[in-house]
C-alpha cells in the first residue's frame, strides 16, 4: 500500500470539515485542542500512518490547508 | 499644405487615428455615428481595432478593458448613449484609466431631438456618474479643432490618467470646414500599470473597490489632488476684444462663433462687447473671466441650454459683477438674436 | 393637369445626386432645382437624406416653394427626425409628367432609398443620374476610393450613374487654384470610368473668372445652407 | 516523496475571505491548477465580477481587473481584443453573469469573443445576503422569495449553459459541479478544454460551476454538498452542450 504524509496550514483552515467526510481512510478529524486565529478549531490527522495519499483531502478543501505528498 | 474638406465628426475620427487611436467601441446614435462609421471603414486599412457593442453600457466597458491593455481607445455617442455610459466613466475615473469619450451632442431630456443643444453641460462638468470625481471637458468650435483637440485628449488623457471628454455640438459634427492634416503622433507614454500579463513582473491589479474607509478616503484624496493640479495648469480659455469690453460674452463651441459675429455687429454700433470661450469646460477658465471681471461690467453666457455654465461664470465672477444669460434649446440662436439681446443689455445697462 | 408619363412622349426630366457623405449633392440639387424653377413648369424636389438631417433641404422649405419648387419631404414631426420616412407622395410624383431632382442621403445607405425606387425611376423614359464628386473630401481623393463608392452605389441603387458633376470646393478657403486642381482630378476618375463630367460647379464669386475657361459645363452655386456665422 | 497536492504558483498567500466550506475556493485552485499546468499565468489576464468574488483580484497570481456589475465580458473583450494573444478570463457569478450582465454574455457568445468564462451557479445573490437570483430554483427561499420562487411571481430559473450552447460564436460550453472528488476532477478537465478553446481561437468557452453557498442557504458545507447534488443537478444537468471541434476563426 502506498504510503502518505499530510502537512497542514493550520491558520488557513476554516474547520468546513469537507476534507473530513470524504477521507476514505477516515483518518482527519478537527483538533479540539487547538484554536487557531480565525478562532476555528483546525483539521489534523489522527492516524497518519493510514494515509495513502490519495490527496482527496486537498481536492476538497476550499482554502488550500493541505499540503499531500505520496511515496 | 493641402487641406482637405471634413465634417466635424470625421475630422476627429481622423485626429484620434492621427494620436494613435486604434480602437473604437461605439454603439450608433444620431448625430455621432459617422464617428463610429469613419472607423470601421478605417481600421481595417490601417490595422485598428473597431467594434460595434450590443449597448452603450458594454461599449463603454470595452473602452475599460482596452484602456487596461494600456491602448489608446476612443468612444462616441450622443447625450441619450452618454448618460448610459456613466456607469462606465465613473469607473474608468477612479481606476484612473485613460480614453476619450466623445459626446456630440443634442438636446434633451429624455429622448430629445436630435438638434445641436449644449445642455448636457452639467452632466459632463460635475462627472456624470457616482461619486466624487471629474473627467476632463473639451469644447471645439471648429472643424481643424474637433482634429486638433482629438489629439490633445489622448495627450491628457495619458498624461493625468484620466478620461477625457470632447463635448461638441451636432452642428460641429456634421459641419464641414477645410482641415490641415496634423502629424501622426509618434511617441507615445509608458504605461506600467498597464494589465498586459504579468511576464518578468509582478502581477498588476486594475480596481475600484475599497471596502476600507481609510483606503477610500486616500483613493479620494489622490483624485482630488490630481483634480488639484489639472486645474492649476490646463484651464484653457480664448478672449476676443475683451481688453475694452463693458460686455463680455461667455461662449463654448459653435455658440462662440455666433457670438464673434454678433460681437463685430454690435461694436459697429459703439457698444463694447468682448468674448471669452472656454476650451475647457472643466477645468473652467475661471481665471480668464475673473481676470476680466476687473474691466468688464457685466457678463453673459450665452449658451444652447436654459442655462447652465451660467453658473460656472457666476462662480469665477463670485458676486463682483452680474451675469445674465441667453439660451436656447435645440434651435441654434443666430447672431442677429444674439445681437438684438446685447443691444438690448447695453440699454439697459447705460453702457450705450 | 397633370400627365401620366407615357414612354417616348414626355418631355419630362429626372435628374438624381447620389454620392458620398457631403461631396454637396444637397447644395447642387438645390441650385439646379431652383434653376429649373425660373423656367417653365413643375419642378419637384425630393429631400431623400433621412440618415442625418443636419443641413438638408427642408430647412429652406419656405424659401424654395415660394420660388416654385415643391418640395417632397419627411412632414410634421419627421420634418428633422431621424426615422426613415419616406413620403407616400414621392411614387406619385415620380408617374407624373414633371422635372423632378431626388437629393439622397450619403453613400450607399442613401443609395438604399433609390433602390427601393428604382423600378419607378426606370419607368421614366430618360434619367440622369449624377455621381457628385469633391475631390477634397475623405473617401473621395483617389481612384481606388472613389472607384469603391462607385460600385457600392450602383449596386445599391440598383441603376448606373450616367454623369459626373464636379465640386471641388474647400467652401470658405477655395480659390481658383483649388477648383481647376480638383476639377483635373475628377476628369481623371471620370476618364477611367467611361463616365461624362456634365457639370463644373462653382460658388458664384468665381463663375466670371472660370467661364472662358470652362464654358458651358460650368454652373454656380449658391450656398443655401451654409449658416452666416461659419465664416 | 512526491508532491501530489499543494497550493498553485497562480494563486497568491492570501487567505480566501470566503465562508466555511464554500466552494469558490475550489472553483479558485482549480482555475489556478489550470494555468499552471497550462503554463499561462504569464499571460493570463483576470476579470472580476460584483459578488462574493469581487475580491478574487487578491486570489489568483496574475494580472487582474475589477468589472462594473456583470459588465466582465464586455471589460474581457477589451482586453482581448487588444491583446490576442493573451488568455483572457472572466469569473462571474450567476447575479453578475445572468441577470444584469445577460446583454453582455449573450453578445460576447455570439461574437465567438476568444475568451473564457468562469460562471459560478449557486442559486442566489450570496454577497448581498442571499436575495433571489435567475438561477434560484422554484420552491427555493430566498430573502427576496421568502416563501419560495413560484413561477407564476418570477418565472422560471435560466439554464445559461443550455442558452449559449445556441449561439454560433459559443465553441466549448459545459456545466459541471464541485460536489464530490469526481466531479471537481471533471470540472478541471472542463476549464483546461475552455482554456484550451482559446488558445486554439475556435471561438467563446464558458465553464458553468455548481457550486454551494452554506451560508445562505442556512446548511453545513457537507450538507449543503448533497443539496446541491439532489436538487440542483436534476435542474441544472451536468455535461458538455457545445463543442465545437473543426471551427477557426480568422
Amino acid at each position: 500500500m502506498t504510503k502518505g504524509s499530510l502537512s497542514f496550514s493550520t491558520e488557513r483552515c476554516k474547520a468546513c470539515e469537507l476534507c473530513i467526510c470524504f477521507c476514505p481512510q477516515g483518518i482527519l478529524a478537527l483538533d479540539t485542542d487547538i484554536i487557531n486565529v480565525h478562532g476555528f478549531h483546525p483539521v489534523s490527522v489522527s492516524e497518519p500512518e493510514k494515509c495513502t495519499g490519495c490527496g482527496i483531502c486537498a481536492l476538497m478543501c476550499p482554502d488550500l490547508v493541505i499540503t499531500v505528498k505520496r511515496e | 499644405m493641402d487641406k482637405v474638406l471634413m465634417k466635424g465628426n470625421e475630422a476627429l475620427a481622423e485626429g484620434a487615428v492621427r494620436a494613435g487611436c486604434r480602437a473604437y467601441f461605439g454603439y450608433p446614435i444620431t448625430p455621432s455615428s459617422e464617428i463610429a462609421e469613419y472607423m470601421a471603414r478605417k481600421y481595417p486599412k490601417i490595422g485598428g481595432t473597431f467594434l460595434q457593442a450590443e449597448s452603450e453600457l458594454a461599449a463603454i466597458n470595452m473602452v475599460y478593458g482596452a484602456a487596461a491593455a494600456g491602448a489608446r481607445v476612443m468612444t462616441a455617442s450622443s447625450g441619450p448613449g452618454i448618460s448610459l455610459k456613466q456607469e462606465g466613466i465613473s469607473f474608468l475615473a477612479e481606476a484612473e484609466l485613460p480614453c476619450v469619450i466623445v459626446n456630440i451632442s443634442r438636446g434633451g431630456p429624455g429622448l430629445g431631438g436630435i438638434q445641436p443643444a449644449q445642455s448636457d453641460y452639467f452632466q459632463a462638468t460635475r462627472g456624470g456618474g457616482h461619486g466624487d470625481y471629474h473627467i476632463m471637458v473639451l469644447a471645439p468650435a471648429g472643424v481643424q479643432e474637433m482634429m486638433d483637440l482629438a489629439i490633445e485628449a489622448f495627450e491628457l488623457a495619458d498624461k493625468y490618467r484620466i478620461p477625457v471628454m470632447i463635448m461638441a455640438e451636432g452642428t460641429l459634427g456634421q459641419m464641414m470646414e477645410p482641415v490641415v492634416l496634423r502629424e501622426q503622433v509618434a511617441e507615445f507614454y509608458n504605461k506600467p500599470w498597464a494589465t498586459t500579463g504579468c511576464k518578468n513582473r509582478k502581477p498588476n491589479i486594475i480596481n475600484t473597490l475599497h471596502l476600507s474607509p481609510d483606503v477610500l478616503e486616500q483613493r479620494n484624496v489622490h483624485l482630488q489632488n490630481k483634480y488639484i493640479n489639472i486645474k492649476l495648469r490646463e484651464k484653457r480659455a480664448e478672449t476676443y476684444m475683451t481688453e475694452d469690453a463693458d460686455i463680455v460674452v461667455v461662449a463654448f463651441g459653435i455658440m462662440a462663433r455666433v457670438a464673434r459675429k454678433s460681437i463685430m455687429e454690435v461694436r459697429k454700433q459703439g457698444v463694447k462687447v468682448g468674448l471669452i470661450r472656454p476650451i475647457t469646460l472643466w477645468p473652467f477658465p475661471d481665471d480668464v473671466v475673473e481676470k476680466v471681471s476687473d474691466t468688464a461690467k457685466i457678463f453673459l453666457s450665452l449658451e444652447i441650454s436654459m442655462g447652465q455654465m451660467v453658473e460656472d461664470i457666476k462662480l469665477a465672477v463670485n458676486g463682483r459683477r452680474p451675469v445674465d444669460f441667453y439660451g436656447r434649446i435645440g434651435i441654434t440662436p443666430n447672431p442677429e438674436e444674439v445681437s438684438k439681446r446685447l443691444l438690448m443689455l447695453a440699454a439697459e445697462e447705460g453702457l450705450r | 393637369m397633370r400627365k401620366q408619363v407615357c414612354e417616348g412622349i414626355s418631355l419630362a426630366s429626372l435628374s438624381i445626386y447620389a454620392g458620398g457623405y457631403g461631396s454637396g449633392k444637397t447644395e447642387v440639387a438645390l441650385n439646379f432645382a431652383l434653376e429649373k424653377a425660373a423656367g417653365a413648369g413643375e419642378v419637384v424636389l425630393a429631400d431623400l437624406d433621412f440618415v442625418n438631417p443636419y443641413f438638408v433641404s427642408r430647412e429652406v422649405k419656405a424659401d424654395i416653394e415660394q420660388k416654385g419648387i415643391k418640395l417632397i419631404a419627411p412632414s410634421g414631426e419627421f420634418f428633422l427626425g431621424d426615422v426613415p420616412n419616406v413620403p407616400a407622395e414621392i411614387i406619385g410624383f415620380l408617374r407624373q409628367d414633371n422635372d423632378m431632382l431626388l437629393d439622397l442621403a450619403g453613400d450607399e445607405i442613401g443609395a438604399l432609398m433609390l433602390g427601393y425606387l428604382s423600378r419607378y425611376v426606370a419607368l421614366r423614359p430618360n434619367y440622369d443620374l449624377y455621381l457628385v464628386l469633391n475631390p477634397y473630401r475623405p473617401f473621395a481623393m483617389d481612384l481606388h476610393s472613389i472607384k469603391e463608392l462607385k460600385v457600392l452605389l450602383e449596386d445599391t441603387a440598383n441603376l448606373k450613374f450616367t454623369g459626373i458633376i464636379s465640386n471641388p470646393n474647400l467652401v470658405e478657403e477655395t480659390d481658383i487654384d483649388v477648383i481647376r486642381k480638383g476639377h483635373q482630378k475628377v476628369l481623371s476618375f471620370a476618364k477611367s470610368f467611361g463616365i461624362p463630367v456634365k457639370y463644373l460647379t462653382v460658388e458664384e464669386r468665381f463663375y466670371d473668372q472660370l467661364f472662358p475657361e470652362y464654358r458651358a459645363m460650368l454652373k454656380k452655386l449658391k450656398l443655401y445652407l451654409r449658416p452666416d456665422w461659419l465664416q | 516523496m512526491k508532491i501530489v497536492a499543494q497550493k498553485p504558483e497562480s494563486l497568491t498567500d492570501a487567505q480566501f475571505h470566503y465562508c466555511p466550506g464554500c466552494t469558490h475556493g475550489i472553483i479558485h485552485r482549480l482555475i489556478a491548477e489550470c494555468l499552471d499546468e497550462m503554463n499561462l499565468r504569464e499571460s493570463a489576464i483576470g476579470i472580476c465580477p460584483v459578488g462574493c468574488a469581487v475580491l478574487a483580484y487578491n486570489y489568483f497570481n496574475c494580472d487582474m481587473l475589477e468589472a462594473a456589475h456583470g459588465r466582465a465580458p464586455a471589460v474581457a473583450t477589451g482586453v482581448k481584443r487588444m491583446l490576442p494573444d493573451r488568455c483572457v478570463f472572466t469569473y462571474q457569478g450567476d447575479g453578475d453573469l445572468a441577470s444584469i450582465g445577460m446583454g453582455e454574455i449573450v453578445h460576447a457568445s455570439a461574437r465567438g469573443e476568444k475568451i473564457t468564462v468562469i460562471f459560478v451557479n449557486n442559486t442566489l445573490y450570496g454577497m448581498t445576503g442571499g436575495q433571489m437570483a435567475p438561477t434560484t430554483l422554484l420552491g427555493q427561499v430566498t430573502t427576496t422569495s421568502p416563501y419560495g420562487r413560484t413561477a407564476e411571481q418570477a418565472g422560471y430559473p435560466i439554464k445559461i449553459a443550455e442558452l449559449l450552447a445556441q449561439n454560433e460564436g459559443s465553441a466549448y460550453i459545459s456545466r459541471m459541479a464541485v460536489n464530490s472528488p469526481a466531479n471537481i476532477r471533471k470540472t478541471k478537465k472542463s476549464i483546461k478544454k475552455a482554456f484550451q478553446t482559446q488558445i486554439d481561437r475556435k471561438g467563446f468557452s464558458l465553464v458553468e460551476i455548481l457550486s454551494t453557498c452554506p451560508t445562505n442557504w442556512g446548511l453545513s458545507p457537507i450538507d449543503a454538498l448533497k443539496w446541491l447534488e439532489e436538487n440542483m443537478i436534476p435542474y441544472y444537468p451536468l455535461g458538455e452542450f457545445k463543442v465545437k471541434e473543426d471551427m477557426q476563426y480568422g
